[in-house]
């Protein structure tokens, strides 16, 4: 099934340019987190991971001229969604403590506080779009000084010398400080697929039994890389061939093995190359 | 018969090529600087009284004569110049944060947007929109942005005050309630 | 009730910088140019008749608003007292843009500037330093702007020869030995 496209999802169109294709799912990755909000596509039906590896073998594609914008916009919304997906899929809290309770809750506010910032201020700015097109069909007199007064207005190029030009124009052709350079450490370098994750995991899990998210993510400074570990783990909880804890609220997530030896990883034809 | 004043501030809102602050007003025409803002006021509702193709209004911070919005079609086609390219929604929100937050930081910014807002800060600041206003006296002192006159200009307010207040683009309770959906929280 | 094309003409004339010719607008309203003299000496009579500040005259062969000869005492005053007596140094900077790199556009202004630069070519050019030239021949047909002959004589220059070469220009030695090892020169 294929969602639909309705006519309020219009304004979101414009803002993404990357698209996602998956079974369930196929238009841009902003509107898929519209339609999430509106429970219109089941989280656990998207395949996140398809979504990020879509992407990333997108980056690759463009070679040099990456939108830094795009790349940006679909990180956080990549970053929102994994954010839910996790919420949904780890144990909720069934037998907690008040305490933990009331932290799980806290935990929850932040992020919805965050989510409720971010629509806000997108609001604003929309607001700030309409006005400034409202008045934008007003324009200003800007005729100035009639002739017979120019004569009285006071020269403003008294004392200035060739010399002050060109300084003038050194100064403004002098190097910037280096330009801003499109920061893609976090994307380009990934080079490793959540189907490779996924491997590695099937590799270590079985014969570990118990290990942190933390151990698993050990070595890895890149935070992309650890959404793609985190999206190889909600994977292989999917297939029931791990379970998820958290002793603690905030301690290390717990990742344990619980497939039988010999388990295949059912989705891992979704990955190849 | 209009006062001397009043012909006055026509004339000389007539040959300036911005708004005119009333405290310069009131110098120049020896009245006080409330009753400059009478007298424009006056002139504003008589204009619109006779109909006429254009107004006076105050934008950011002065008095300034400006073509009427009805009459859009015409000076549109007499106008040259295009009218500025449209703002991405990315930089629109991050306008917008400056324009709530400001003096800000871009790492401020950064954080509320969840995202790196150099690119976005330099085509606001290169437009015109934003500027420098400061630096943070703190470590480190970050360069502070807030929204320039031109940004007023462009949006036709007289002050930062005509904004509409923030509270009025919190989500509403049923938004909340999706978001929260979303997140699980009906579980309990 | 105002006609629609007497409060078009209003809207053209009060932006527009220069006598505009009753044919162009004419053509802007679809009369004829026999009938916008017409619309004109009515707004002309009218705003006599209420005795504004300002007037609608028929200059050099087109209509424009300006300030009423009787407040000339007003407007010198603003001149003297409202207006900058320097140029900025942003002023400055742009005018040495349009000095150097002329034929020049205002986009290509902003983009050598880095910020919006029309208020301030828009003052240059009230002020007769800075001048149209011509116009791009490529899309878009963007004027170009050159400096003008007031300009040479106000700083005591013959032609733009006058002006410091930017071949004087030194890199400093750390520069030029950037340049010297991006060449390859290090290598013999």
């Amino acid at each position: 099934m294929v969602c639909g496209v309705g006519p309020e999802a219009t304004g979101i169109l414009r803002t993404v340019s990357y698209a996602v294709h998956t079974d369930v799912y196929e238009g841009p990755v902003d509107l898929l987190l519209h339609l999430i909000l509106k429970d219109e596509v089941d989280l656990y039906e998207i395949s996140l991971s398809r979504v990020v590896d879509g992407f990333l073998a997108y980056l690759d594609g463009l070679a040099s001229a990456v939108d830094l914008e795009m790349t940006t916009e679909f990180l956080v919304i990549a970053a929102t969604l994994v954010d839910l997906k996790a919420r949904r899929l780890l144990p909720g809290p069934v037998d907690v403590e008040v305490d933990e309770e009331l932290a799980l809750f806290e935990q929850r506010d932040l992020l919805l506080a965050r989510l409720i910032e971010a629509k806000t201020f997108r609001d604003a700015g929309n607001a700030i779009e309409a006005r400034s097109q409202a008045a934008s069909r007003s324009w200003p007199r800007t005729a100035g000084l009639e002739e017979r007064f120019l004569a009285l207005a006071p020269d403003l190029l008294a004392g200035v010398t060739p010399a002050d030009i060109h300084a003038a124009w050194l100064r403004v052709t002098a190097p910037a400080p280096p330009p801003p350079r499109v920061v893609l450490d976090h994307v380009a370098p990934v080079r490793v697929s959540v189907g490779e994750a996924v491997d590695d995991l099937m590799a270590r899990l079985p014969g570990a039994g118990l290990l942190t998210f933390r151990a698993l993510t050990d070595g890895l400074v890149d935070r992309m890389e650890i959404i793609v570990r985190f999206l190889a783990v909600l994977e292989l909880y999917k297939q029931g061939l791990i379970e998820l804890g958290q002793a603690v609220t905030f301690g290390d997530l717990e990742v344990s093995w619980v497939g039988e030896p010999g388990s295949v990883f059912a989705g891992a034809d979704a990955y190849e190359g | 018969m209009a006062s001397e004043a009043a012909r006055a501030a026509e004339a000389i809102l007539m040959v300036a090529d911005e708004p005119v602050e009333p405290q310069l007003l009131a110098q120049l025409l020896e009245v006080s600087p409330a009753r400059v803002d009478e007298l424009c006021e006056e002139l504003a509702a008589a204009y619109q009284a006779e109909d006429r193709g254009f107004l006076l209004a105050r934008v950011a911070g002065g008095w300034r004569f400006q073509s009427h919005p009805d009459l859009a079609p015409y000076v549109e086609r007499f106008v040259l110049d295009g009218q500025p390219a449209r703002l991405s929604p990315a930089a629109l929100e991050t306008l917008a944060i400056v324009a709530y937050k400001q003096p800000v930081s871009r790492a401020q910014v950064a954080v509320i947007r969840g995202v790196n807002a150099d690119a976005v800060m330099r085509t606001l600041s290169q437009r015109g929109y934003v500027e420098e206003v400061g630096r943070d006296p703190g470590p480190g002192q970050a360069v502070l942005y807030g929204t320039s006159r031109m940004f007023l200009e462009r949006l036709g307010m007289n002050s930062l005050a005509d904004l509409p207040p923030l509270a009025d683009f919190v989500p509403g309770a049923d938004v909340v309630e999706a978001l929260e959906r979303g997140l699980g929280a009906d579980d309990s």
